[in-house]
């Protein structure tokens, strides 16, 4: 039984990356009750420009903490020009907002030379030759950079959610703007970081993406709809959420890879399988293992 | 809006648990037909918990509840509704969006008795319908003094209105039993008068039986027939104005004075 | 009886010499959605150091003037037309809400809007954001005023009851160091032990701290006993002002806000007719 | 007075798969405007219709009627499988002799099929050539097949089933593998686990790729042999897969741009430069694609004479065969076409990677004998 | 009373029962009949190709109508609309394919299949809220794709073809498939715009906006939320059945890429631009989505041509995206009530005309 083991630590692996890119859709739902669909694009804009830079003779370590630096920005800027005049407004026309964005960032993207085609980094000698072999399953170093980067951004950011004055603010304002203003928190400030914050690790992913598995446009946009069930079976607004959920998503897949698709005719249930889960973790436990229970009386 | 033969409420032994937490203990109390019964306590003590469970929006976790021969105890709202109960929120919790005519419209719903299909054709029963209800609501309209507001979005309109609509919309259900959970909150005493003067008139001229929340000691001794005490889930007291107002449990948990010196005499 | 008369009422109150930190209200008019005009010439005075309450009918524009003060007509589309609001030599009415908080004028908001998913700590907590003096120190304090508070330290606060929910947002205020503090309607719902209570403890933070404050209320009775000067609010204007005890013996104050006849006794709420008699400032 | 034919071409310029669409549209073009230029067609001016229809069928359908309604074409260019499938109906109702980018067999399928042709062999022929490529290699092997989850990617799997079959070839699994893969390693594991050691895809060379680099981290590709048809390989696999590419066998009718001798890549450099299109387009196996699909329509409009209807281009394509088999150069085998043959250049040949990822012939130009035998054309 | 009833300019209305007319005025009854009038002649006077966008433009206002009745009047967010027209698409194929059943019965058919399917998928609604479910309405919109291309009996999502229909003794063919389908269309989406706007002054339709707006006080109006949810899902992918039954005859083929995720994408844009929760927006959304993408095809084709920018940037394909993008955004941020408001100004205008203020 070597199969089942190796399934599992491949899970966490591709797990990881699933909760890099789950982790700004989190940062940013958490306090601004926005869910964005546009997530995957900006993941995709962080590692083009990690990607442009090093064609250009960038040290890739360099290239990738600039690209993070400019989604950085980009969250602020999407936040200031398009999300700040949607504070009110239904979440139906908030959500459309981010739709609209996801296609206007990919037409952007269209306008450079990364919008068609393949791509696919110089590894850096850091992150070449052998890896560490789990199980006999070898796993590259790239691999094991994305697990460790998704476990230390969780660290961080639970850290700094619940125990400093500025991510308990952040909560704050997601539960209630007003209440949060009159005690002084420029409401638009939180919600300019939490997207810069999500800018950020997005742009992570995204070159922890383009490593190991390359750079398109569709491929790193499209992790933007695979974080849905990450982030419902994790809860929303949970940044321990978001990295449990990338993982047993993650581990899930790979099991459904793994023996389902043997039995199913024509397999390729690691794409639909996610999205089953989902549904039945909506059905039992609506806020996902570690989301905020919506508090509703009457 | 003839009553056939009113109907009693009951509350029998009524516990309602959140995780650890017992919001209800044992609570029983009887809501005689065409009286006015007021519930008092202490913030969290478990009034709107009760409304709640009468109006199916909690289920009791022991105990039952019923009201002329319907238990209500695990019925959904929109069903215990349909038993002749209404209710008025602590929060408002109107239609914001639409309109003072809109929102007692919806609040005929169970009245109409149309299908899907009638919907569709919008001929014969639906339109007929429509227009006799249309006609029942400007009559509860001009009833609570809301004409003036009677097509503003309700949620433009002042605080106290929006209270006043709540009830509307509440006694347009044409109700036996109507619940009002502090419909006088935030108001000042004239607005309070105001609001007295209509649950006075909806009791005595529509023989509706009325079960009203509220923190104001001054409304509920001077209009209750009967008034309950709840504290921490409890019922503490209960009996007629006079008989609570004294009882010194509930002074202590509850008016902290007794009733007489709370007026500014300075 | 020293009661000024209104729309005459732009003499300084009596009883204090004015202070630069004073919160004064001059001639201020508010619309929302630049068109529904609320305020129409608001003016009041905060003395520094006094509990100053302010009464009014529903929809008067009582809300509405805290907001002005405090920098939050914004979200509501709403704006100061006219008219200056200041505060130890700062401009409030120029200065957004956050600014506002710097200054030191810090509002509590009508109906208890504490943060439902965070614990009591935290949304004590969040009332620190500005980094005014030691969180950890400020939090001990206003459990000394607040005793209840500390056994629900980690209680979600969506679960609390009314009157705790009101002493976290107090607390949650007192937590920005404010010199003035804004209650907009903190006996809203709540029973009148807790009414108490909660008066209670302003009147003692007022004292022992100095802090001004201004409240909002319907409940005239106990905010003139617990204040030291009032002003009554209609129709977006000041209506009648004085010493709290001064307009707690006003006739008309007594009627519709205090509910008493002019005999000095409490009608029944039994008896009341549809019939209104207008009022005399009116 | 010269006469204009339109010679129209509707697929993805832009959208999903807009990079082969891309290179495909200009190879199309430029092949139309060299023919103007050379007066191929006595009398006759083509009218080079280009459109984008995003890999949308309603716009597909809507270039179509415009085309043969509006502009009177005679024959239709087309891109995509699912546009194809659904214009069936329609092409043998008007009789519009239509060549497509898209080399699935259920194309030229009844029913529906008599106006409708393959410029090269079709994906299922590819797969089957490489089935017994294998089958020689190795007796009674172990093959997985690894098909794109859409009608482009399933259809040859059931051809692919009876050619193993007879070959003596055990499948042991097929499975679905899109676009958005971005970990295999389960799929792998898997079929390493099954003995699996010839792994044949149909798909799109991004998802191949991905397939090639978990192989090659998980040290399979030395276990497995990795292959695939039309679509995976190429240049498109290399810029992808890098080193993890090498070793791959592909299997395409087409010549390679490095292949600089023969004919038909001399001329689409020519035409390239002429037009002034960009390095990376040239090189495109999609180009010459695009051309050999022009040059088939206007060779038939040639035949058609000097009034080339959509009856005159029917005829002249079903004439391509024997002695009038037309042979632009593009492709490895020469063009034929008949009444009941709708596949132009059936030969293909069976290329791999070397180490930097260059394609070099390891078969000669054939035909699959047994795709014949488990797919008799109708 | 003014001189004439097609002058007056505000109503008089005596009785309730008048207050229930769709049209508020005689000059407005007269205009509308007008207008059908005008749409009955209009492919008489128009280019060809233009019928077919004009017969597209129809379909997806049906559909978009279905998605106004779950998202726009009920609130419930439904990002797998597209999939529900497919489900109508596919089963009016396999009842012309597989049962030879006429047109006419055929498409109801797809508007029953989308009405069961939408219920069943409606279910969740009874527990979720809020983003909840429209995650759980593109999960239904991903399985459904996913589980076409694993059905045989649906050819795994290549092209079923359908039958040519006869009306009347015409046969339509090649050529004037699109004539005969706009005489077919129109009628089915006046008829389905007509029977939404009566359920809309009933209860049925007031239940929606209630569930909406606040759903527990709809569940002490009496109204069980529950089953209006349902209910809006149920009528809501009706409405996208009937849309994908047309949208298969009209595309002579079903394949399974027209009821993607991003035509689900696409219909939301529609009613928003149109304006969320209005029945004229789900004409004016289609309308402007479909010629904005005819106006970019244009452009961009036309940029493509001309080597404007330099190799490797594609400007032809950048523009679709972002102009759709742009719309959308622009629309919400600027218009959040939709074409539907800029109709409602001008009919303002017109009624009041020549009267201005
Ligand atoms: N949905 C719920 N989940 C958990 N606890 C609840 C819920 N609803 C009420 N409670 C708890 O039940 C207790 C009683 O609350 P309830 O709202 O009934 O009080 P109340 O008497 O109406 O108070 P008030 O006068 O402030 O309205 C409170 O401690 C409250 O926190
Ligand atoms: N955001 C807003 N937009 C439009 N009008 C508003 C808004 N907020 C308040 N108003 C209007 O302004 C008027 C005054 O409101 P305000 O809330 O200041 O009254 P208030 O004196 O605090 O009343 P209450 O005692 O009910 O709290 C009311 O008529 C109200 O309808
Ligand atoms: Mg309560
Ligand atoms: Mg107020």
């Amino acid at each position: 039984m070597e199969l089942l083991p190796q399934l599992l630590i491949a899970g966490v692996v591709i797990g990881s990356v699933y909760a890099l890119a789950a982790l700004g859709f989190v940062l940013i739902y958490k306090s601004s009750r926005v869910i964005n669909f546009a997530h995957g694009q900006i993941i995709a804009t962080g590692a083009f420009i990690a990607f442009a830079l090093t064609q250009r003779g960038v040290n890739f370590w360099l290239a990738g903490l600039i690209a993070m630096l400019t989604t950085f920005l980009l969250g602020m800027l999407i936040e200031r020009v398009f999300l700040r005049r949607m504070v009110g407004q239904p979440i139906i026309a908030v959500i459309m907002v981010t739709i609209g964005l996801s296609s206007v960032i990919d037409g952007l993207i269209h306008l450079t030379p990364y919008g068609a085609g393949t791509f696919g980094f110089e590894r850096p000698a850091l992150l070449t030759g052998q890896g560490i072999e789990l199980f006999g399953l070898p796993l590259s170093k790239t691999q094991i950079a994305g697990v460790l980067m998704a476990l230390g951004l969780l660290g961080g950011f639970t850290y700094f959610f619940n125990k400093s004055t500025l991510g308990i603010t952040m909560r704050a304002v997601a539960d209630d703007q007003m209440a949060a203003m009159s005690v002084g928190t420029s409401v638009e400030r939180v919600f300019a970081l939490a997207w810069a914050a999500a800018g950020l690790t997005a742009a992570a992913a995204g070159v922890i993406l383009g490593l190991m598995s390359g750079l398109t446009l569709g491929g790193l946009a499209g992790i933007g709809l695979k974080v849905f069930p990450v982030v419902i079976l994790g809860g929303l607004d949970s940044v321990i959420g978001a990295i449990v959920g990338g993982m047993l998503i993650g581990i899930l897949e790979n099991l459904s890879a793994g023996y389902l698709d043997g039995i199913v005719p024509g397999g390729g249930t690691r794409e639909v399988f996610p999205f089953i889960i989902l549904i039945i973790v909506l059905l039992i436990r609506p806020y996902g293992l570690f989301g905020t229970k919506e508090i509703e009386r009457v | 809006m003839s009553q056939p033969q009113p109907s009693q409420l009951e509350v029998q032994g009524v516990t309602l648990t959140f995780g650890g937490l017992n919001a209800l203990t044992d609570v029983s109390l009887t809501v005689p037909p065409g009286e006015i019964v007021s519930i008092i306590g202490p913030n969290g003590a478990g009034k709107t918990s009760l409304l709640n469970c009468i109006s199916g929006f909690y289920h009791p976790t022991r105990g039952h509840i019923t009201f002329g021969g319907h238990d209500l105890s695990r019925a959904a709202p929109n069903v215990v509704t349909s038993y002749g109960i209404a209710r008025a929120f602590q929060n408002l919790e109107l239609f914001r969006g639409l309109s003072v005519v809109e929102n007692l419209l919806l609040a005929r719903h169970t009245h109409l008795r149309y299908s899907l299909l009638d919907s569709l054709i919008f001929y014969g029963r639906a339109s007929r319908q429509e227009a006799e209800n249309r006609a029942y609501v400007e009559r509860i309209i001009d009833f609570m003094e809301l004409e003036e507001h009677r097509s503003h979005p309700v949620g433009t309109l002042a605080y106290g209105i929006q209270k006043r609509v709540e009830v509307a919309r509440a006694l347009t259900l044409a109700p036996q039993l109507l619940l009002l959970d502090e419909p006088m909150a935030g108001m000042n005493v004239e607005e309070k008068e105001d609001m007295v003067r209509f649950i006075l008139d909806i009791q005595r001229e529509q023989g509706i039986t009325i079960v009203l929340i509220e923190h104001d000691m001054g409304v509920v001794m001077d209009i209750s027939d009967r008034v309950y005490v709840l504290d921490f889930g409890q019922l503490i007291a209960g009996g007629r104005p006079e008989e609570v107002s004294a009882d010194p449990r509930v002074i202590e948990a509850y008016t902290g004075v007794a009733e007489e010196q709370q007026a500014v005499g300075a | 009886m020293t009661l000024s008369t209104p729309h005459t009422s732009n003499a300084p109150p009596p009883q204090v010499a004015a202070s630069k930190d004073d919160l004064t209200v001059n001639n201020v008019e508010v619309v929302y959605h630049d068109i529904i005009q609320v305020l129409r010439g608001v003016s009041l005075t905060v003395r520094a150091g006094q509990v100053t309450s302010l009464l009014g009918t529903n929809g008067a524009g009582k809300t509405t003037t805290l907001r002005a003060i405090s920098g939050l007509l914004k979200p509501e589309n709403g704006k100061i037309r006219e008219g200056t609001i200041s505060f130890a030599g700062k401009t409030l009415s120029a200065l957004n809400g956050t600014d506002v908080v710097k200054a030191g004028v810090v509002q509590v908001p009508e109906g208890r809007r504490v943060f439902k998913h965070l614990s009591v700590e935290e949304n004590l907590r969040a009332g620190a954001i500005l980094g005014r003096g030691n969180w950890k120190e400020d939090l001990e304090r206003i459990y000394i005023y607040f005793p209840k508070l500390p056994a629900l330290r980690h209680k979600q606060a969506g679960y609390t009851s009314g009157g705790e929910q009101q002493m976290i947002a107090i607390g949650r205020a007192l937590m920005a160091h404010p010199r003035v503090l804004l209650l907009d309607e903190p006996s809203l719902g709540l029973a009148p032990l807790l009414v108490a209570e909660i008066f209670d403890n302003v009147r003692r933070i007022n004292r022992e701290e100095g802090l001004s404050v201004l409240v909002v209320e319907q409940n005239a009775n106990i905010a003139l006993r617990n204040s030291d000067y009032g002003y009554v609010m209609e129709s977006g204007r000041i209506v009648m002002e004085g010493l709290s005890a001064q307009l707690a013996s006003n006739p008309d104050v007594k009627e519709f806000y205090l509910g008493v006849t002019e005999g000095g006794v409490r009608k029944s709420f039994k008896d009341v007719k549809s019939y209104k008699r207008r009022k005399r400032w009116m | 007075a010269q006469k204009t034919v339109t010679l129209p071409w509707s697929g993805a310029i832009t959208g999903p798969t807009s990079d082969a669409g891309a290179s495909y549209a200009a190879g199309v073009e430029d092949y139309c405007k060299y023919a103007n230029a050379q007066k191929m067609l006595p009398g006759i001016t083509l009218n080079c219709v280009i459109r984008d229809d995003q890999y949308n069928n309603a716009n597909t359908q809507r270039n179509f009627e415009d085309f043969v309604a509006n502009l009177n074409a005679p024959v239709f260019l087309g891109y995509a499988t699912g546009g194809a499938l659904q214009l069936k109906s329609v092409i043998q109702e008007t009789k519009i002799p239509t060549l497509t980018a898209s080399y699935h067999i259920g194309i030229i399928d009844p029913p529906n099929n008599t106006y409708t042709f393959l410029p090269v062999s079709s994906y299922s022929e590819n797969i089957v050539a490489l089935l017994e490529y294998v089958a020689k290699k190795e007796r009674g092997a172990k093959v997985a097949l690894i098909v794109n989850p859409s009608p482009f990617g399933r259809d040859p799997v059931v051809d692919a089933r009876k050619a193993a079959e007879r070959l003596g070839l055990k499948i042991t699994d097929v499975q679905e593998v899109g676009g958005n893969n971005l970990d295999n390693t389960a799929l792998l594991k898997r079929l390493e686990s099954q003995g699996a050691k010839y792994i044949i895809n149909q798909n799109t060379a991004g998802p191949v790729a991905n397939i090639l680099k978990d192989a090659k981290r998980l040290g399979l590709l030395g276990k497995m042999q990795f292959m695939g048809a039309h679509y995976t390989g190429g240049e498109d696999l290399t810029k992808l897969a890098g080193d993890a590419a090498k070793d791959f066998i592909w299997a395409t009718s087409y010549y390679l741009y490095d292949e600089g001798t023969q004919p038909g890549i001399i001329l689409a450099k020519k035409i390239g430069t002429q037009f002034k299109r960009g390095a990376d387009t040239i090189r495109s196996v999609h180009y010459t694609s695009g051309m050999m699909a022009s040059a088939i329509a206007i060779e038939a409009m040639k035949r058609a004479g000097a009034n080339p209807d959509a009856a005159g281009v029917y005829k002249g394509l079903i004439s391509m065969n024997g002695s009038r088999a037309f042979n632009p150069g593009f492709a490895v085998g020469p063009v034929t076409f008949s009444a009941k043959d709708h596949i132009g250049a059936e030969s293909l040949r069976l290329l791999q990677a070397d180490a930097t990822g260059n394609f070099k012939a390891i078969t000669g130009a054939q035909r699959s004998a047994m795709f014949q035998l488990v797919h008799p054309m109708k | 009373m003014p001189a004439s009833r097609f002058t007056q300019t505000g109503n008089y209305r005596t009785k309730y029962r008048q207050d229930q007319t769709i049209f508020a005025t005689y000059a407005e009854q007269l205009s509308l009949i007008v207008l059908i009038g005008l749409l009955l002649l209009l492919p008489l006077i128009l280019p060809k190709t233009m019928l077919r966008d004009v017969n597209m433009i129809m379909i997806y206002a049906v559909a978009v109508i279905g998605l106004n009745i779950t998202t726009g009047y009920t609130g419930l967010i439904n990002i797998g609309q597209a999939a529900f027209m497919g489900v109508g698409a596919y089963a009016t194929a396999l009842a012309a394919t597989r049962l030879n059943l006429p047109f006419f019965i055929a498409i109801p058919m797809g508007g029953l299949a989308g009405a069961l399917v939408g219920t069943f998928v409606g279910l969740p609604s009874l527990r979720l809220k809020y983003l909840y479910l429209a995650v759980a309405t593109l999960a239904f919109q991903i399985i459904f794709e996913w589980g076409v291309g694993h059905t045989p009996l649906l050819a795994q999502g290549g092209a079923i073809s359908l039958p040519q229909v006869q009306v009347f003794g015409v046969k339509a063919t090649f050529f004037n498939h699109n004539f005969v389908w706009y005489y077919l269309i129109l009628p089915v989406l006046v008829v389905m715009g007509l029977l939404w706007r009566n359920v809309l002054r009933t209860k049925h339709g007031r239940s929606l906006i209630a569930v909406r707006d606040n759903d527990r006080a709809a569940a002490a109006m009496g109204i069980n939320p529950g089953t209006a949810k349902i209910m809006a899902f149920m009528i809501g992918s009706f409405y996208a059945g009937i849309a994908g039954g047309l949208f298969a005859y009209f595309q002579k083929a079903v394949v399974i890429e027209d009821y993607g995720l991003h035509i689900s994408i696409q219909l939301l844009a529609m009613a928003i631009v149109g304006g969320l929760g209005s029945l004229p927006g789900s004409f004016l959304g289609p309308l402007f989505i479909v010629a904005l993408d005819r106006v970019v095809g244009g452009t961009s084709n036309w940029i493509g041509s001309q080597n404007l920018f330099p190799a490797g940037v594609d400007a032809a394909t950048a523009l679709r995206p972002l102009s759709f993008g742009l719309a959308i955004v622009l629309f919400l941020m600027f218009e959040p009530r939709g074409l539907a408001n800029w109709w409602r100004l001008s009919r303002l205008y017109f009624k009041k005309w020549p009267y201005k203020f």
